[in-house]
Order: structure tokens, then C-alpha cells, then sequence
């Protein structure tokens, strides 16, 4: 039995299609577009300058030839995004799967708990970190108390990491969180039954049984953290580029708005190509578990 | 039978989830503990003092961030839960191949990094002459409100028994009388964690606000980052605590108010 | 009495699987249901019942056939104005409203004066034996509670025709036996018709006034309690409706009918034997009920018992005629139980068999 | 914890008559005008208040939208105005030129006032963004020291006001750094004791900026040569660097996380007030000078109020609370005598002669100097 | 015979219920069960059955009391070490493996070699008729081939003990039945001890060689099915397996009973009624199964129908004896069902009633 009819959701989907289809729209234009004049906005020819600068360039010695600078850049939030989901997985599965695992009237409670930190500004749970694991910070003083000296943490590669782990954390254990919460935890017992250890249930029971979840856990970080910056600039002192960063900077100091939208549809692309992949494995999971 | 596993039996389980807790709850508890540093440097504890929340309750220029802020979140989650509810109701209607392809394109704004949205959004609005100010930001948030709200309203429905609808159609309800008195108060819970998660993620957005605010339009997350720029000051911690209490108030509200509803 | 009653005539629904494919789960269906009368609609998962109930709450179009209710016709009739209302199986209730407020709903709904409506869910609520109950929600109540509040919020709008859709189903056995009694007491205290659907045969000998079997979307037999147990007109509805031995027979020119090689016995003896059936090219099963097969010695077909099962008011007894037949049978537990392995002999009165095409 | 966020509290401190002025040295001491006898009619307040226009007018009303810096004017002082004119202010932010220029190229409309710094301002003319005001013809522009009157992005003062000035050099931590770099090129050299602590901007025009300086280039350089050798150089540089950010210098600066910072010479004073060991390094190889402006976007709403606004910032007592809440120097003669002594003081505010000589403004560089800077920012930075 | 099998010896346990307040789910239980015997746990729901089933395999842990198997102590061992199985209600598959590998899963724990895990797990699929399934995962199958399944993967690692917890409760009828005799087939055919857990007083009936009856924690009766059905030895016990008239007598001193006021009994006739029952102060029913009961013209006791519904094989009618008092008859279809309302009188052969305390 219908409770609506189809078109109900034409107002949400033609509101999506006016409110990102028209940007995207806006963004191809400008990248095939010249700049403008000064460099601020674009003009009025077409070229696909903007394209051939990702991978072209003239260096400072005049050599016109292949170049790897601005692929090296995505690159790098590549693999900063995929460093973030293998660690928010590593921490957000046992969260999860504990939180599934407490009494029924406390899993809310503790679901909320994991949301709570989101409703501080990201900018201040972010420079929250700064203060905390700055060499005269909480962290390092009161190691040092001890007798145990740190090595610097603040602008590092691993503060970065720390930071945008903290940030996404929570759009990995929720999904898993509704995966395990989904879980017959019988089947756990039937693992227990049939001669598996503890370990062993945990790895070849519940692991395949939330595995849905870990997918979409999975996508809802990495996505968001390819186009992440905040973190590699506050955190990691922000000696390494991010891909968001550069496309900002074509916007504002670099003045090169065609190249901003060109890395911009390269970054789409690149999500694009992270669902289509995702999304096989996905349907994977949902087949197995059905 | 519960059906519940005890954990104690999962190796490691337990105390990595409580170290999670813990790294999630560190900054806060710096967040707050600074809030009443008398110093004013963030990082440089000078002892206790309420000088920062005087200055929070003083400062227009706060004021205003958050009050815009708060307009914003509130008629983006409004509006993004209110077409969230309906594209529920829409996706449920349709033939099976049609659900997947409406929703992955709901999603499309949770898919899009935030710096492309920004910027094409704000190239969109001025092709379009549209002026910047509360209303554009309202809509830019509203598009990523929707797939945010939608998400818990679509589960509550999913793991509704279709037959209430049908229980309710067979005693005579229909049209907006269903919808009234059935149809909303089924979906209240997912209705209320689909607004106030799309809440949150409209009060936290920087980089699309940036782009799309106008001149009186400041939201707070704009007003911190030039904060921070300057130099941050416990002031930024005052703002959040306060922030921050305000919404564990209203979550206790909420999860008390929804307690009593929820059904079994 | 049949105009004043429901009326179904030659309705069919085909389905499209979600898989592509069609099923048809109506199949030209016929039915008719007097105004106080309590018709069960009996089959096997997937037969159709469902469908059926709610093409007649209008819950589902038909493709062709009529539906009428007191001579008039209801299936153009959107489900929210029919006079016809439905229990479902899981109940169904709002689970934010009381009690009260859930057998309200219906009332409310047609806009009936409050003074009525806290008048009527009174007396609906005493109905049900549940008058302690008005302020609960759902959620506070057990199985048999809601469904009886379920009950309540539909009988409460006095509907021409109620249907139930497996109301019992999710019970436990000793509640559903109590539950049983009581839905007979309450259809006939409020006089309206109850078509009621189950798959459990036991509860529809106990229920129905008529039973209505159903097969594939088609209704293969209607009849009394007896009548179907007794008489039935097809092997699928004396395999359906309790046990029955169904023993492959050889005939001959002359009528005469050998079962298992052993026994025979001329056609004319046997209860279902008409004509067709007996010189007809079909094959034919004869159809008995293993608490009329009883164990003498000087039964006429002999065998090994290969199984007994002591059931505490009585014995079940499997016994191996040769060739993979088997013969069940029920005897009084007071009966000397049989051993695994004797060799007995069985005794079939021919007025309790059945021929009938298999 | 006298800093910047703590000044609104105690105003201009008003030292009426008193020092005629430390060096203000852009400044040739010739106008010293000092506050009019007028603002004592007023007799609200013991402090001066100094504006005749504000008083000439009758109170005009309306609004003005002030798009500016992050926090780089006091509430109290829009405050004042708005007491004073009756003109209501509506402030918002951004975080760099290059943002502002963004917002208003995509075609931002709104804003009244906007305050860009030196080198964006022809680009801003060029494409028609902000429109001429006649800031030279404005009553308080007899303020102007003459030395501002005729900056190369706006000769004449046709479309511009000036707000405040600054430099960006080099704060050292002389507890890490007890030899202290003279120019870019030492500072780039790695001077000893700044290993693995330096700190650098975010800004990818004053960072390149300053490395070409280093390797005997000059700024907005077009000869790809000079990029080879700035690479070259920073190659071998960014292993030192520990932060790259123009965010939390101050504080970095105060706990001593970083021995050597480029910062603004504003911040550095605020940073000095937390870390007595610091001292700020004009490089004798070049520095930027910037100046921030005001100026009115076309199409500006409120173009009255504008001017007003724009007008009264330019009276000498006004200005002067600018340059306290925020340690940079203003161009307007006659202010430091409403100026806190600690600052006009200060090197740090105020440069000497010497050190002066080395700042100079730097235009907007062409197109095809951003590109190269673009390619060699990405790659200090990947 | 006990040192080889299990041994339960006086095991408790108390849960803390999530609302406060705590439940005594086994209090002070003690059962032998045989090498390959068929014990049957029955009991009304929430009696403890299941804590019972989970402490043996480890998956709950006792507060007192301890449980032994071949003479060796099994309760301190951890649930992976026990060589037991359990066949879970829900029969828990993994939903993610095939049906070989579901059943291959406990030996790969115990890494085994795989040709014999290879050949061990056909032997299972065989036993339980599904080697056609092998490739198929747990949702491609029917609810009766997903229970053998489960069967099959407990079976494969040849416990000593195999746990069954109520492994027919989600099967229909029909299906129930089949698989019931399939149960003990196999159970027969492996000849290991099973213990199995049932509400279902028939299918205990049916299935068990042993029922032990539990009640609130408790065992109350353990006997073979016809002990406990012939013989309870309390009112529970009367009550809960089969159906029975628990009718209120009194006593005099020379301890003759009246039943009802009308029927009088010398104790010496009813087979249950020891001196202390009939001497003693509590008060005393007497029990009756509706199958014993007779209706007969010439009997003792006399009332009116009130109820008679038919049930195919038998007939069941309710007998208002005044003051509320119904007594149940079961009788075979073919006598004549008495009308509602009709007066008739029933006869109760005194050899068929049992005295208890109530
Ligand atoms: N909405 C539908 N779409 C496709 N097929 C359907 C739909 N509803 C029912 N069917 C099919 O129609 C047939 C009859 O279904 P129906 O629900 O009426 O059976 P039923 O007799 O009520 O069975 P049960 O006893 O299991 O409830 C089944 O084969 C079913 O799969
Ligand atoms: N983990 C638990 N926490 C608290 N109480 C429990 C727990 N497990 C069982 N109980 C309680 O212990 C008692 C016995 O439960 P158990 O599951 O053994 O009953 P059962 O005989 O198997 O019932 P059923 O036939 O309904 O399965 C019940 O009152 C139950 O509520
Ligand atoms: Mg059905
Ligand atoms: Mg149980």
C-alpha cells in the first residue's frame, strides 16, 4: 500500500537537480572557458588551456613536458583520505560493534555520545587538537611529568591524521553501528558453539555480517576526506597541499579560475570513479548477506 | 533471550571502544577547560576566569554570528527535512529500479566535495543575479540538508509495518488526514534525528557558507575562522561551550520527548 | 439473504513478480458470505487468501469479477469508504495512540460526535474484555491484548463484514485455543459476518459456520466443517484438511478396486466412488483417515509396523505395507501400543474411504 | 595580557596635547593638525571626540556594509559611529584579498565598503568593482600624509582612502636565534638555532614574493630563470620549515614553537608583548610594504553612507583607535597623539628610517608571474 | 551408563533483569541424560529451558552447581572447548557462507585436514537429505531445509551431547510433523545423546524416549511420555501436558470424594491418591483427560452442553455442570455430536483419575 505517490519526491529531486546540477553545470562552462582578464573570473573564449596545464608545463628551464606537480597533489589527498579510512575503521568497527553490544536502552545514549563532538564547530574541535598536542600541551606535559618525552606531534603527518580521523569518525561508526545493531548476535553464539574462539568469531562472523556497513562506513570518509583541508593545514603545519587547497587557491592567489574548475571536475571524477568501484563491492555485500 | 553477545567475550573490543570515547571527548573537555582561561592566548592557562563569556554576551559582532547561524540552520533543516519527507514518501511509491536511482541522486550533495559545491554554487547564484544573503544560504544549505534528513526518515519508514497505513486507510482515512494523523506521527522520530542531524551539519558548515554568505550574513563558523586567524582567543571556547551545552540540552529534551513515543 | 450478504463473483488479480514473471493469485474466485455468517477461507501459504481479503477491503484492485456487498457494488468503492473492515495479522496498531485513542480512530474518522464516540469505544472496550486497558499504548499490552484491541478498533465501526487476516497466527497455542473461543462468542454476540483467514485446518473446523478452501487462487471446495473433513471433493482438500492416508489403487472392468494388492472391494461400497471416477483412464487414490483404519487381526491387509509414536491421549502407528507404502494410523492410546518391527493387520470400514482422482 | 582582543576595553588613551608624536616615519612632520577645538562642544565624554563631520551633518541615518578583514576594526569604534552618524553598521568578513576580489568578480553585490590591500586595487579598477569616491576632495583628507597621497595603485586617491599600513618580515625568537638574519637570503640560508622550527605564511604571494628577493630577483619576476634558482633554493629550505601557516603566529610565536616566523610586523608586537625575546627583522634585501584601503564597490547601496563612513575613519582620533586595537601604523597625520605610547614607540609599529628603506609596495604581478608562482608554491608545498 | 553421559548436579542461576530486580532462571536443577538417549525438555515459556540448553554449552555461565560430561567437569571450560553442539531456535546460519561451508565451519575451526572436512561434510548433507543444496547460502532455502542445515553443521563435529533448542518452533505444522520423525531417525541413526527443548507437550510426547518437565526454574517431573502423561505428579504437570478437567472435590474423613457435589469416589479407586492427598489438609482436584470422559446416558454426572465443536477426527465438547464448573469431552466424530443446550450425563472410569494437590 502506497502511503504518497512517486511524485511526492519531485520537489526534493528538482531542488537537488536546480541546486547541484546548476553549479556543476557552471563549473564545466568556466573550465573550458579562458581566464579573465587580470585573471579574475573567466573570459569569454573557449580553450582546454585549463586541462593541459594539469599534466603539461613549460618548467622555469623553458622544457615544455609532462608533469606530475598538481596529479601529485591529488594524489596525496588520495592517500591521505584512504590513511584516514583505514584508521577511522580501525577505531569506529570495535566501536561500533561495542556500542551494539550494550544493553538496548543505552545504544542510543551512546550513538548520541558519538555525535556530541559534532555539534562543536569543526574548526574548534580541530584547533581543540592544536592545544592538545602542541609540545607545551596537556598531552606532552603530562607525559613529561612522568618522565617520558614525546616526540613533537603538533605539524606532523600523524597530527593531520589524528585530525581528520577525529573528524570523520563518526560517519564510520554509525553505519557500522546500524550493521551491528542489525546483527544476530546468535550466529556469534553459534561461532562459540562450533569450536571458534573469541578472536576468530570476530573476524570470520561478525566481520562478514557488518561488512555492509563497513562499505558504506568506508565511502562516507573517504569521500568527504579527499576534499578535506582544514586538517593538513592546522594540524599538519600545512606542508603538504591538499587537492581543495589548490583549487581554492585558483580561486583566490593563483587567480586561475578555468584551472580551479579543471581540478575541481578532476576531483569529481575521482569520486565518481571511487562510487562506481564502491558500488560493486557493495552490491557484493548486500548479495552475500540477503 | 536477548539475543545479545556479552562482549567481554570479543578480545579488545572494550577498551578500544572506550579509548574512542575518550579521543572523542579530549578536545572537547579542552575546549570547555580553556573556555575560562583569563589569559588571552588559547594554549597558555593563566587561572580562572569568566571574562570570555561576559565578552561572548557582550559582543554584538558574536551575537550576530550566531544568530545568523541559527536562522540559517533552522530554516535550512526546516526546509531540507520538510522535501526529505516528502521524497521518503515519494521513493517508497516507486517502481523498484526507480527507489535506488532517486536516492543516489538525493545524495549527490553529501558526493560532491564542499569546495566544488562552493564554488559552483556561488558562480550559480551570481549567473542567476541572485543576491547573496540569508536566502542563498539557506538554499545552499537546504541541498545538503536533504540527503542527511533523508537518511533517518527512510529507515523509520523502512521499519515500519506498511500495514498501519493500510490498518489506517481501512478505517477511513485518507489523503491529508492520513498523512496528519498517521503518516507524521509514525515518522516523528525519524523526522526529529533527520532535522537534527541536518541541523548540525548546517551549523558546522564553513566553506560553502563562505562562498555563498552576503554582507550581513556572517555565519558563525565564518566569525571563528577570521577569529582564529587573528589569534585565537578562549573567546572561540566560550562561544563553543556555550554552543555546546545549549545542544546537550536540547538532545536530552529530545531523546526524553522521544522515549515516551517510541513505540516498543 | 445472499444480497444482503457479500458477494464475489469470478474475481482475478494477477501479480507481476518483482523478478519479471506473473502470478496469478486470484483465479476467477466466487464466494458468497450471509450477513452472520462465519466463513473461513482455509489454504496453504501463498494460495491467495491474503489477496482476497484485501480486494475486498480495497487494499488491492481486482482485474476482473465483481465484489458487491448488500447489492451494491463495492469494489469501485475506494477502501476508506467501504463498509467492510480488517484485522490484520500483525494487528496493525498505532503504536502512538492509547488504546482508547486506536479504537477511536475509525469513529473519529467519519466524524462521529465525541458523546458517541467515548460512548461506543466503551462498549467496544467491554466487547473485549479490556475496559482496564483504555490509557495503555500498544506496546504495554501482550499478543492476545492487542490483538483483541485490534479486533475492538475494527468491530467498533460496525462494519457489514469483517475481515481477519490470520488474527491468531503470532499466538502461542494455549492463547490461541482461548482466543478462538472467544472470537466465536464475540461474532456471535455482534451478528455481523466474519470471513476469516487461516492456514491451520484445526482452527477452521472449530471456527467456521462454512469453510472455503482455497488452491492456487481458486476455491476448490466450500462446505461445512464436515463436509470438507468428511467429503472431500479433491485429494488436495482431503490431504489439506487433517491427515489422510492416501492409498494408489488398481481397477478393474468390473468396478472393482485393489488396494495394494491385498484388498479388495467393489466400487459400489466406497462413499466417493461415482462413475467417473471408477471407469475413468485417471488415476485414482482411495482416500482414508488414519482414525479409521484400525489394527485387528483379522484386518485384510497385512504389514510391519515401522514406526510408533505414543501422543498421550492417542497412539500413532506407521505401518510398512511393502513397497514403500505406508499405512498411518491413530488409535486409542488405551489400545495396546504396537511394537516397532510386529507384523499386524489392518481393518479400512469401506463407508469411511474415498475414491478420488489423484 | 595587554593584546589586541583586550584594548577595545581601555580607548585611545587621550594624551591631548602631549609628545608631539614618536617618529612617524612615512610621514613628513609637516600638518600637525591636532584634534579640532570643536570635538569639546561635544562634552559627552571626557575623551575627545573629534569628528566635525559627523557633528556638520545632521545625523544622516541608514546603513552602511562593511565587507572587511576578520576582527581588523573594533566593535567600539563602529559603535561610536554608528552613535555619531546614526548610521547602522553591518559587518562581515574574509580572509584574504584574494577571496574579497572573488566574491565581488563572481559578482557579489551589497557591500559599501570594502577594505583591499595595495596590489588588488587595480585589478579592482580595472574590472570596474569599486568606483571613485574622491577620496582626496573628502574633508578629513587633509589628514593624509602626503606620502600616501599618490600610491601607484591609485594616483590621486581617486577611488581609495588609506586605512592602515604594515610590513611583512621576520619575528625571531632570540632565545633560539641569538644571531638573527639579516635578509631573506640569510633567513633562507637557515640561520643557526631555526632548524626544523621556522615558520611560514600561507600566502603564496608573499612567501614567493620573498624568495625571489633571496636569490637577488625581483618580486613579480617573469624570467623563468629566477624560478629555477628560487626552487632550487627552497628545495633545500623546506626541510627546516615546521609550520606553513599565517593562523596562530602570535601564539606560536609567544610559547617559543617557533623560533623564526614571518609575520606581519602588527603581530609581531603582539607576539613581543607575550615573548620579551623577540625582536622583528626588516630584511635588507626587501620587504613588502602593504596598505590597506577603503574603498566602494559599484553598485554599493548605501554610497552615502559610504562616504561618511570612509571620511570619518580618516579623523585623526579615529583612525588612531584603529591602530591601537590592531598594532599596525595609519597614514593619517596628527593620530599619534591618540596613539599608546608602548606602540608609537615600538620598531616593531613604527620602523625606523633604515628599515623603512627597505620596505617599498609591491604591484600586482602579471598573469604570467602568478602562473610561475602558482607552480612554484605547489611545489614547495607537495 | 550416567559416568559416560551428562550430568547436571544442582546448577542456579539468577539473572539481573535490565529493569532491576532479579530472576531465578534455574534454581537448583539436576538431570542425567545417557549416551543416546532422547531427553526432552519441556516447559511453559520463560521456565528456563533455554538458560538451561546455553549453560551446558558454555554460553551462559552458572552460579552454583556443576555439570560433568563423560565424567569429566565441562563447566569450567570455555563454550569453543565443549563437545557439545547446539542446534540454535533460530538455527543461526551464517548468512554470508554457503550450506557446505556453514557445515564445514566447526571443523575448519578445528583444523581439520580438508579432504577429511570434505568428506565428512558430504556424509552430513547426506544424512540430512541436502546434497543437492551444498552450494546454496542459508537464504536460498526453505525454513525446514535451513533447519537441517543446522542439524547438519552441529552433527558434523559428533558431540558427545547435541543441544536442540526448540529447532521446530518456526516450522508449520505439517512440516513439524515430518521433520519430527526425521529428528529422531537421525537421532536414532548416530546414536548420540540429544537434548532436546520443546514447549510443545505433543512434540515431547512424540519425540522423547525421557520428558523432563520444567516449571519456574525447576524440574518438576522426569519420566518416559507415558509417566508424565499417565502419571503427573503434579497439577502443573496435569495441566501443561495434554488437556485435562481439573475438577474441585471434597473430602470426609473416611476419604470418600464427591466430585461436584454429585459424584462420590472411594480414594481407593483413583490411581494417584496416596494416603497423604487424601488424609491431608490442602486442597485437592481431580484430574481427568477429556478423552477418558465419557458421554453416556447412564452416568454419574450430569449437565448441559455448552460448547461442542468439530475437530475432523474427534469432537470436543464443553459440559456445564452448574456453578461454573466445565468439564471437556473428547469424543470420536462418528458418535453423534450432542447439540448446545442439550442434557446429558458423562461417566468417568475411576482408573483414569488421578488425585493432586492444587
Ligand atoms: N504485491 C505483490 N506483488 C507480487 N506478488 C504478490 C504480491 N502480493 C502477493 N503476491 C503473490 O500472490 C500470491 C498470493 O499471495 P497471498 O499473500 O494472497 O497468499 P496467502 O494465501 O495470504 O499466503 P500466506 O498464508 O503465506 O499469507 C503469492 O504467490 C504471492 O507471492
Ligand atoms: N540475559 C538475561 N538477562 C536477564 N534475564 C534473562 C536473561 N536470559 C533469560 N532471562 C530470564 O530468565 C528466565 C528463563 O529464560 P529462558 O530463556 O531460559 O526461558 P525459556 O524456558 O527458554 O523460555 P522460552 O520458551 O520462551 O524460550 C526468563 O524469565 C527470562 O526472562
Ligand atoms: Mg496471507
Ligand atoms: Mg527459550
Amino acid at each position: 500500500m502506497r502511503v504518497g505517490t512517486r511524485w511526492l519526491a519531485s520537489p526534493a529531486l528538482g531542488f537537488i537537480a536546480f541546486m547541484v546540477g546548476g553549479p556543476m553545470v557552471v563549473i564545466v562552462w568556466y573550465s573550458l572557458r579562458t581566464r579573465g582578464p587580470g585573471g579574475v573570473g573567466v573570459g569569454d573564449g573557449l580553450t582546454v588551456d585549463a586541462y593541459e596545464r594539469l599534466v603539461v608545463t613549460e618548467d622555469f628551464a623553458g622544457n615544455v613536458g609532462f608533469d606530475s606537480t598538481y596529479l601529485e597533489v591529488m594524489w596525496s589527498s588520495i592517500l591521505l583520505a584512504a590513511a584516514t579510512m583505514l584508521v577511522a575503521l580501525a577505531v569506529g568497527f570495535p566501536t561500533a560493534v561495542w556500542i551494539s553490544n550494550r544493553p538496548r536502552h543505552l545504544q542510543p545514549l551512546l550513538v548520541l555520545a558519538v555525535t556530541i563532538p559534532f555539534w562543536t564547530s569543526i574548526l574548534v574541535r580541530t584547533y581543540a587538537w592544536i592545544v592538545i598536542l602542541r609540545e607545551t600541551g596537556p598531552l606532552a606535559s603530562g607525559f613529561d611529568a612522568v618522565g617520558i618525552d614525546l616526540p613533537r606531534m603538533l605539524n606532523t603527518r600523524g597530527a593531520t591524521l589524528v585530525g581528520m580521523v577525529y573528524t570523520f569518525l563518526p560517519f564510520m561508526v554509525l553505519p557500522i553501528y546500524a550493521a551491528a545493531e542489525r546483527f544476530d548476535h546468535r550466529i556469534a553464539e553459534a561461532g562459540l558453539d562450533l569450536g571458534a574462539t573469541p578472536a576468530v568469531v570476530l573476524r570470520k562472523i561478525v566481520w562478514p555480517s557488518v561488512r555492509p556497513g563497513v562499505v558504506a562506513g568506508c565511502l562516507l570518509v573517504f569521500i568527504p576526506a579527499i576534499g578535506a583541508f582544514l586538517q593538513p593545514e592546522l594540524l599538519g603545519g600545512g606542508r603538504s597541499l591538499m587537492i581543495a587547497n589548490l583549487i581554492q587557491q585558483q580561486f583566490g592567489a593563483s587567480r586561475n579560475w578555468p584551472f580551479g574548475s579543471a581540478l575541481a571536475i578532476l576531483l569529481l571524477v575521482v569520486v565518481t570513479v571511487v562510487l562506481v568501484v564502491a558500488r560493486r563491492a557493495a552490491r557484493e555485500a548486500r548479495v552475500v548477506l540477503s | 533471550m536477548t539475543g545479545q553477545a556479552d562482549t567481554r567475550r570479543y578480545p579488545g573490543i572494550g577498551p578500544a571502544a572506550r579509548l574512542a570515547f575518550a579521543f572523542l571527548y579530549a578536545p572537547l573537555a579542552v575546549v570547555v577547560a580553556y573556555s575560562f582561561n583569563s589569559g588571552p592566548i588559547v594554549s597558555r592557562w593563566e587561572g580562572f576566569s569568566l571574562v570570555w563569556y561576559r565578552e561572548v554576551l557582550e559582543r554584538s559582532d558574536v551575537r550576530d554570528a550566531v544568530w545568523v547561524s541559527l536562522r540559517v540552520a533552522v530554516a535550512a533543516s526546516a526546509a531540507g527535512t520538510a522535501l526529505a519527507l516528502l521524497a521518503a514518501l515519494g521513493i517508497v511509491a516507486m517502481v523498484r529500479r526507480g527507489s535506488p536511482l532517486a536516492v543516489g541522486f538525493l545524495s549527490t550533495p553529501l558526493l560532491v566535495p564542499e569546495i566544488v559545491t562552493a564554488v559552483g554554487t556561488l558562480s550559480f547564484f551570481v549567473l542567476l543575479d541572485f543576491e547573496r544573503g540569508m536566502t542563498t544560504l539557506v538554499l545552499a544549505h537546504t541541498a545538503f540538508c536533504i540527503p542527511f534528513a533523508l537518511l533517518p526518515i527512510r529507515a523509520r519508514l523502512a521499519e515500519l509495518d506498511p500495514a498501519v497505513f493500510e490498518a489506517a486507510s481501512d478505517l477511513g482515512a485518507s489523503g491529508f488526514r492520513l498523512f496528519r494523523r498517521v503518516t507524521l506521527p509514525l515518522l516523528v522520530p525519524g523526522i526529529v534525528s533527520g532535522a537534527l542531524l541536518a541541523f548540525i551539519i548546517s551549523l558546522d558548515d564553513y566553506l560553502i557558507s563562505a562562498f555563498v554568505a552576503g554582507p550581513t550574513s556572517t555565519t558563525l563558523p565564518i566569525f571563528l575562522f577570521g577569529l582564529i586567524r587573528r589569534g585565537a582567543s578562549p573567546l572561540i571556547n566560550a562561544v563553543s561551550t556555550l554552543l555546546l551545552l545549549v545542544t546537550v540540552a536540547v538532545l536530552t529534551a529530545s531523546y526524553i520527548t522521544g522515549k515516551w513515543r517510541k513505540p516498543k | 439473504m445472499v444480497a444482503e450478504g457479500l458477494r464475489i463473483q469470478d474475481v482475478s488479480k494477477t501479480f507481476t513478480a518483482p523478478e519479471g514473471g506473473s502470478v496469478r493469485a486470484l483465479d476467477g474466485v466466487s464466494l458468497d458470505v450471509g450477513t452472520s455468517e462465519f466463513v473461513v477461507l482455509l489454504g496453504p501459504s501463498g494460495c491467495g487468501k491474503t489477496t482476497l481479503l484485501r480486494a475486498i477491503a480495497g487494499l488491492e484492485d481486482v482485474d476482473s469479477g465483481r465484489i458487491d456487498l448488500a447489492g451494491e457494488r463495492l469494489d469501485t468503492v475506494p477502501p476508506f469508504r467501504r463498509a467492510v473492515n480488517t484485522v490484520f495479522q500483525s494487528y496493525a496498531l498505532f503504536p502512538f495512540l492509547t488504546v482508547e485513542r486506536n479504537i477511536a480512530f475509525g469513529l473519529e474518522m467519519e466524524r462521529r460526535p465525541k458523546a458517541e464516540i467515548r460512548q461506543r469505544v466503551a462498549h467496544a472496550l467491554e466487547l473485549v474484555e479490556l475496559s482496564g486497558f483504555a490509557k495503555r499504548t500498544p506496546a504495554q499490552l501482550s499478543g492476545g491484548q492487542q490483538q483483541r484491541v485490534a479486533l475492538a478498533r475494527a468491530l467498533v465501526k460496525e462494519p457489514k463484514v469483517l475481515l481477519l487476516d490470520e488474527p491468531l497466527g503470532a499466538l502461542d497455542l494455549k492463547l490461541r485455543r482461548q482466543m478462538q473461543a472467544e472470537l466465536k462468542r464475540i461474532q456471535r454476540s455482534v451478528g455481523i459476518a466474519f470471513l476469516f483467514v487461516t492456514h491451520d485446518q484445526e482452527e477452521a473446523l472449530a471456527l467456521g459456520d462454512r469453510i472455503a478452501v482455497l488452491n492456487d487462487g481458486r476455491i476448490v471446495q466450500v462446505g461445512t466443517p464436515q463436509e470438507v473433513y468428511e467429503s472431500p471433493e479433491t485429494r488436495f482438500v482431503a490431504d489439506f484438511i487433517g491427515e489422510t492416508n492416501l492409498l494408489p489403487v488398481e481397477r478393474d472392468a468390473a468396478g472393482t478396486v485393489t488396494v495394494a494388492g491385498q484388498w479388495k472391494l467393489v466400487a459400489a461400497e466406497i462413499v466417493g466412488a461415482d462413475e467417473a471416477l471408477v471407469a475413468g483412464g485417471d488415476q485414482v487414490v482411495l482416500a482414508v483417515r488414519p482414525e479409521r483404519v484400525r489394527i485387528d487381526p483379522g484386518g485384510e491387509l497385512r504389514g510391519v509396523v515401522a514406526e510408533a509414536a505414543y501422543l498421550g491421549a492417542d497412539v500413532h502407528v506407521a505401518i510398512d505395507m511393502g513397497e514403500g507404502l505406508l499405512i498411518n494410523v491413530r488409535t486409542d492410546a488405551q489400545d495396546a501400543i504396537p511394537e516397532v518391527g510386529e507384523r499386524v493387520a489392518v481393518r479400512i470400514d469401506p463407508r469411511h474411504t474415498r475414491l478420488l482422482s489423484s | 595580557g595587554n593584546d589586541d582582543d583586550t584594548q577595545p576595553a581601555q580607548p585611545a588613551q587621550p594624551e591631548q596635547t602631549a609628545e608631539p608624536a614618536a617618529t612617524t616615519a612615512p610621514s613628513e612632520p609637516d600638518a600637525p593638525e591636532e584634534p579640532d577645538a570643536s570635538d569639546a562642544a561635544d562634552g559627552e565624554d571626557a575623551a575627545p571626540q573629534p569628528e566635525e563631520p559627523a557633528e556638520a551633518d545632521e545625523q544622516i541615518g541608514g546603513e552602511v556594509n562593511l565587507y572587511n578583514w576578520t576582527d581588523y576594526i573594533s566593535e567600539d569604534l563602529l559603535a561610536r559611529f554608528s552613535d555619531e552618524t546614526g548610521i547602522k553598521v553591518n559587518l562581515s568578513n574574509y580572509d584574504s584579498n584574494e577571496t574579497m576580489l572573488a566574491t565581488l568578480a563572481a559578482g557579489a553585490t551589497g557591500y559599501d565598503v570594502i577594505v583591499p590591500s595595495d596590489y588588488i586595487i587595480p585589478l579592482l579598477i580595472d574590472q570596474d568593482l569599486i568606483q571613485p569616491i574622491d577620496a582626496h576632495a573628502m574633508e578629513n583628507a587633509a589628514h593624509i600624509d602626503p606620502a600616501f597621497l599618490d600610491p601607484y595603485f591609485d594616483v590621486g586617491r581617486v577611488y581609495t582612502a588609506p586605512y592602515l599600513y604594515g610590513t611583512t618580515g621576520l619575528a625571531v625568537d632570540t632565545s633560539q636565534v641569538p644571531d638573527p638574519p639579516d635578509s631573506w637570503a640569510e633567513f633562507f640560508a637557515v640561520p643557526e638555532g631555526s632548524h626544523g622550527s621556522i615558520g611560514m605564511m600561507n600566502d603564496q604571494v608573499e612567501v614567493v614574493h620573498a624568495v625571489l628577493r633571496a636569490v637577488g630577483a625581483e618580486p613579480c619576476s617573469t624570467d623563468p630563470g629566477d624560478y629555477a634558482l628560487a626552487e632550487e633554493l627552497l628545495d633545500g629550505f623546506k626541510s627546516a620549515v615546521s609550520v606553513i601557516n599565517s593562523d596562530g603566529i602570535i601564539e606560536r610565536m609567544a610559547a617559543g614553537e617557533n623560533s623564526i616566523h614571518m609575520e606581519w610586523n602588527g603581530a609581531a608586537y603582539r607576539s613581543s608583548l607575550e615573548n620579551p625575546d623577540l625582536v622583528y627583522v626588516y630584511p635588507s634585501d626587501g620587504l613588502t610594504l602593504w596598505q590597506d584601503n577603503f574603498a566602494v564597490p559599484t553598485g554599493a547601496p548605501n554610497f552615502d553612507q559610504a562616504l561618511v563612513f570612509i571620511n570619518w575613519m580618516m579623523d585623526p582620533a579615529n583612525i588612531a583607535e584603529a591602530t591601537n586595537w590592531n598594532a599596525y601604523g595609519n597614514a593619517i597625520v596628527g593620530s599619534d597623539a591618540y596613539v599608546d605610547t608602548d606602540l608609537a614607540s615600538s620598531p616593531m609599529v613604527v620602523p625606523g628610517s633604515q628599515e623603512l628603506s627597505y620596505a617599498a609596495p609591491v604591484e600586482s604581478c602579471p598573469i604570467e608571474a602568478i602562473d610561475l608562482y602558482d607552480r612554484l608554491w605547489t611545489s614547495f608545498r607537495s
